[in-house]
């Protein structure tokens, strides 16, 4: 039997006698990876800037703690967390097609994610009336550049997750063919990662 | 409207591939890497182009003909491999001590005689240091698009920019250096010939690039000194 | 054989990596890293064992949450080319600063 | 079995008719052929656009201070006074002429045509691996053209920092007058880029993931080599410039200061940025057009490319020494010179791969049996001018010697000879070659020749006597040359430049009316005008909906021309011969 990625192209991608292994993996999984790679080019840009210029001017940041509220960020990071084994698990629920364990670990996911971005709002409110802002110097400047594009693409997970959850309930996922909850979930956990980094240079360093 | 080929016969300036002349001491370094270049690119361009046109005439199509059936051979891939990387490795070395000659950053000579400079929208500021020959001192004064210097003598400018990046050029000393705001770049150089030049804006800076423009004075050693102590300070009072 | 396709059927069920105990040694992690980076030791210091966790999470993340580590060599290949890249741009450009 | 058989079989199969409507057909259609035409027409319009502003630019260049003829009444008064072009806007036609070229007219035509349109064909695939998010990448870049477009008629006037923007003169409007117009231009290519991204990522999957049975990687046909490494090229750098773009429009717009010194922004982390960017995207706008010259010149010598697997690996070298050159740009920045010894060693490299290509294409030519049809004529010339292009890189690579070349017209000649000269021609070349198969029908060989050596004796008169311009200190982007003293002499030149550029603007005309003309009066193609091997001339042109309503088999390398083994001289990729063994992998020799 081949898999629905194959049937999806018809018999062109039946596999023939010599033909040369593509990634090995199926098309949206590979095309996810490729994406990522682009993600973490961009991702490169607006961390790598941040480094270099805080390597250029070090006085322009206020030590750890000092202006960002770090208490706060780390029940953020450990909600950010919570959300990636809750996408993991599942995942793990999508192979051994258990739908409900799936639709409810996905829910939860949703709702985990929504809440980090919730936070993150809160938290921004509050830095703008302590008159910490983008143009206060390189520190905001960055601080929000960075933060903030990591929280659009939270936002985007999101969307894209509640859609597979949405599909999910209507049982589209089998043991076999789960591929949406597959992709979403490297999507999803490459955030947490960047946001792992981003924990660590941006709020603790 | 003009016709091209009067207008081409009007130019007094020749369609050559030789530099114009130029009046410093990066003259010699730049000039013959230029010309060293130009001997590899303009042989390796005929033989190129001329190879090319005798394919392109002897194996012209014709019926009945077949082509010659290969699908190359790797001697000639490693001859032309390794021929072009060894010349262009070659233009490499031969041009790294110029490099580190004219923008090195310990290449500014210590006898330098130090000017300031400061450019903006759409002018040069040049700052001199007066008759003690110091920079900071009450007696600098400052010129606006006029840069004196004295032949022979190295001179190091210390170039800041107000807005945004302008670029220093004088193509009769064949330097050029872009002017950073937020950076401190220091341009040296050591003009041969006393005369008169222009020195211009090579980086877009705004819609007054075009007009951006100096005129650098090299004076004679003795006469640039009665220079700094009289015509230069009084003609920057006046203003 | 169908090289282009890993069905997830191929996969033996129940046999999943140890999500929850991942979990734990992120969550663990995070927690040190909150420690250090208070600590009354040399900045230097702190910055680098930050960095070393940072890693350290970040790998068990991509390995195991992103299953990297189950993947065909083809694909870790693809993963990580992006890297070399990030890491030239950086220090390149730091020499400006920093040199 | 004889290919004919194979053809007859097929053309019965093909009666899957899609019956979808003419808006999901021709629209919003996610037919890979389609979207492939969709974005030539888009692109062929900016390319006219980004002449005319290039024409705009040589009058006043060639003519400063005296008023434009007829249209000069046209412009507004912001751009255009009693009939003279204004200083802030001729710095618009700048940064938009350069802005257009690279990115909506040879970017597009170069990735977004033929990589839609050839590599399901050439490697035997029904259509991109996310047909959808294909049709997205289009649709994207549509109204980023026109937002870009839009630009022209804010208040103050469009983008004038140089298509390279450098802060700050970009970052802030004090310096450039320009608001909204830099507003305008960050976000027309964030949203450009987001478009190539899906594009490219698209093309990698596809080619990974899609090849047909024996479709081995070293049986890909240069073009989708060279697509492939661009595709990757694009993938990689587009998000970084998109980082930067946003790091600018944020400068812009919310008072950051990521490049504006006074609290500590750096001007120079935008240029190492975009170059960073930059840089791969030169090799971007060539690389593809290097791919699809190979196959026509193969084809037009009918005899298999000398070299194949140096060609690829000469592709692969650029497409990794590509991201360690960019700091050339740089040379004359304030750059930390010690780098820039590395940078000029990288880049004298960079042109090593470069070299085996140009000598590779001779070596094809060589013995050959040179046919002599416009799309080998304009891959000709792309070798020919490639080469000038690539040898006048050599004098800034060479870093002193760019301290007097660099930001002179020595660098317009040499970027115009490679994007012009190099890549258009090769454009030229690839649209005429794959317009029968696209359309169905033959563009007028007559015309084609015409146009082709007009553009060839203009181009080389615009463009080659820039060299000197720039040998005698002329700078770029001058609004109007005769304020210097120095330059005056060469104002002549300047004027007789003028006055080629417009004669090859008229001649490119005639290329759109034999491009318009073609579509409906053009000679009946037939699948294979040009005895060609590739997958795609086993099907009829235009190839219907699908592709292939069999997946074919692929037997060889896509160069066997002049085999011995038939007696006509070409031999398709998928043609079985009794005589020939099952396909052994990497059996391309």
């Amino acid at each position: 039997m081949t898999h629905g990625a194959i049937a999806a192209s018809a018999g062109v991608m039946r596999p023939p006698v010599d033909r040369e292994a593509g990634a090995g993996v199926y098309n949206e999984k590979l095309g996810m990876w490729v994406f990522l790679g682009s993600e973490v080019m961009f991702f490169t840009a607006l961390i790598g800037s941040y480094i270099i210029l805080r390597v250029a001017h070090p006085e322009m940041w206020a030590p750890p703690g000092k202006v960002l509220n770090v208490p706060i960020t780390a029940v953020n990071t450990f909600l950010l967390i919570c959300s990636s084994v809750t996408m993991v698990k599942a995942f793990a629920s999508a192979q051994d097609g258990l739908q409900r364990p799936l639709c409810l670990w996905l829910l939860a996911t949703c709702i985990i994610g929504a809440t980090f971005v919730g936070v993150q709002a809160f938290e921004y409110h509050h830095l703008i009336e302590k008159g910490f802002v983008p143009s206060e110097g390189l520190y905001g400047s960055t601080f929000y550049t960075m933060t903030g594009f990591h929280g659009f693409h939270v936002s985007v997970g999101v969307i894209c997750l509640s859609f597979v959850t949405w599909k999910a309930f209507r049982g589209k996922y089998t043991s076999t063919d789960h591929r949406g909850v597959e992709v979403v979930g490297l999507y999803w956990h490459f955030v947490d990662l960047v946001w792992i980094i981003l924990f660590t240079i941006v709020y603790l360093i | 409207m003009i016709n091209p080929v009067a207008a081409l016969q009007s130019t007094n300036i020749p369609l050559s591939w030789l530099l114009p002349h130029g009046s410093s001491t990066f003259v010699g370094d730049i000039d013959w890497l230029y010309y060293l270049v130009l001997w590899i690119t303009g042989i390796a361009f005929i033989a190129v182009e001329a190879t090319l046109v005798v394919f392109l005439v002897k194996y012209r199509g014709r019926p009945g003909r077949k082509a010659y059936y290969t699908h190359g051979s790797l001697m000639p891939e490693y001859i032309w491999t390794g021929v072009t990387a060894v010349v262009v490795v070659m233009i490499g070395l031969v041009s790294a001590p110029a490099w580190g000659k004219i923008k090195g950053r310990d290449g500014v000579p210590p006898n330098a005689m130090a000017l300031g400079l400061t450019a903006k929208q759409f002018e040069w500021h040049f700052t001199y240091p007066g008759p003690d020959g110091k920079l900071g001192t009450a007696d600098d004064f400052e010129l606006r698009n006029q840069l004196h210097v004295a032949v022979d003598s190295p001179v190091v400018v210390t170039a800041q920019s107000e807005d945004v990046i302008h670029s220093f050029f004088v193509p009769n000393w064949r330097i050029k250096q872009d002017i950073v705001p937020g950076m401190h770049i220091r341009v040296w150089f050591q003009p041969t010939e006393v005369g008169t030049f222009e020195l211009g804006c090579a980086e877009l800076c705004g819609f007054g690039h075009y007009r951006m423009r100096a005129i650098v004075t090299v004076h004679a050693k003795d006469d640039y000194q009665r220079w700094m102590a009289g015509s230069g300070r009084s003609l920057a009072l006046a203003r | 054989m169908e090289p282009l396709t890993d069905t997830p059927l191929a996969k033996p069920r129940a046999h999943h990596p140890p999500y929850i105990a991942i979990f734990a040694g992120l969550a663990v992690l995070t927690m040190t890293e909150l420690i250090v980076a208070f600590l009354p030791w040399h900045k230097r210091t702190i910055v680098i064992l930050l960095i070393a966790m940072a890693i350290w999470k970040a790998l068990l993340v991509a390995l195991y949450y992103m299953h990297l580590r189950f993947e065909p060599n083809r694909l870790r290949i693809l993963a990580v080319a992006p890297l070399p890249l990030a890491v030239i741009l950086v220090t390149a450009v730091i020499t400006e600063f920093r040199w | 079995m004889t290919e004919m058989a194979t053809r007859g079989t097929i053309a019965e199969q093909h009666t899957h008719r899609d019956d979808r409507p003419f808006i999901r057909r021709y629209i919003f259609s996610t037919d890979h052929k389609i979207i492939g035409i969709q974005f030539l027409l888009m692109s062929l319009l900016f390319l006219l656009l980004g002449g005319m502003l290039a024409m705009l630019m040589r009058w006043q260049l060639g003519f400063p201070g005296r008023p434009l003829p007829i249209i000069g009444s046209l412009f507004p008064e912001a751009m255009v006074q009693n009939g003279i072009v204004l200083p802030e806007f001729y710095d618009s036609l700048v940064t938009m002429h350069g802005t257009f070229m690279v990115f909506f007219a040879i970017m597009p035509l170069l990735v977004g045509v033929f990589g839609n349109y050839l590599i399901p064909l050439k490697i035997g695939a029904p259509d991109m691996a996310f047909p959808r998010i294909n049709m997205a990448s289009f649709w994207l870049a549509v109204p980023a053209g026109v937002l870009m477009l839009a630009g022209f008629f804010v208040e103050g006037g469009h983008a004038a920092a140089g298509w390279t923007s450098y802060a700050p003169l970009s970052a802030n409007s004090e310096y450039s007058g320009v608001s909204t117009g830099q507003i305008i231009w960050c976000i027309s290519l964030i949203v450009l880029g987001l478009s190539s991204i899906l594009g490219s990522f698209n093309y990698i999957t596809t080619i990974i993931n899609m090849r047909a049975p024996g479709m081995i990687w070293f049986r890909m046909p240069l073009s989708i080599w060279s697509l492939f490494i661009t595709a990757i090229l694009v993938l990689l750098a587009m998000p970084v410039l998109s980082g930067a773009i946003i790091m600018l429009l944020f400068d812009q717009t919310i008072g950051t200061h990521f490049f504006l010194p006074p609290k500590g922004g750096q001007p120079l982390l935008w240029q190492h940025l975009f170059w960073f960017f930059g840089h791969p995207e030169v090799y971007i706008l060539i690389l593809p057009a290097m791919g699809m010259a190979s196959d026509i010149i193969a084809n037009g010598s009918r005899k298999p490319i000398f070299g194949y697997v140096s060609m690829v690996l000469a592709l692969l070298g650029i497409g990794v020494l590509g991201w360690g050159v960019w700091g050339h740009h740089m040379f004359m920045s304030g750059m930390n010179p010690t780098l820039g010894t590395g940078f000029m060693i990288s880049t004298l490299l960079i042109s090593v791969p470069s070299a085996i290509k140009v000598f590779n294409w001779m070596g094809t030519m060589w013995r050959g049996n040179i046919q002599f049809h416009v799309p080998m004529l304009h891959a000709v010339s792309f070798v020919a001018m490639f080469v000038i292009g690539g040898l006048s890189g050599v004098f800034m690579a060479a870093s002193p010697v760019d301290i007097y070349i660099h930001d002179t017209y020595f660098i317009v000649a040499h970027l115009h000879y490679v994007l012009f000269g190099g890549s258009l021609f090769a454009i030229f070349a690839s649209i005429t070659y794959w317009y029968p198969k696209m359309f169905g029908r033959l563009m007028s060989p007559r015309w084609g020749k015409v146009h082709f050596w007009l553009t060839f004796v203009f181009y080389n008169l615009v463009f080659f006597p820039m060299h000197q311009l720039g040998l005698h200190g002329h700078m770029r982007r001058l609004y109007d040359p005769t304020q210097y003293e120095f330059l005056k002499p060469l104002q002549p030149l300047n004027t007789f430049i003028s006055i080629s550029a417009f004669l090859l603007f008229a001649s490119q005309l005639i290329f759109a009316v034999n491009f318009i003309a073609s579509w409906f009066t053009g000679a009946k193609a037939g699948p294979n005008p040009w005895h060609d091997n590739g997958l795609e001339w086993t099907l009829p042109s235009p190839p219907p909906h699908g592709n292939f309503a069999v997946t074919p088999t692929v037997y060889r390398g896509p160069y066997e021309y002049s085999s011995p083994l038939v007696e006509e001289d070409w031999l398709p990729q998928d043609r079985r011969l009794d005589r020939s063994p099952a396909p052994a992998p990497g059996g391309h020799r």
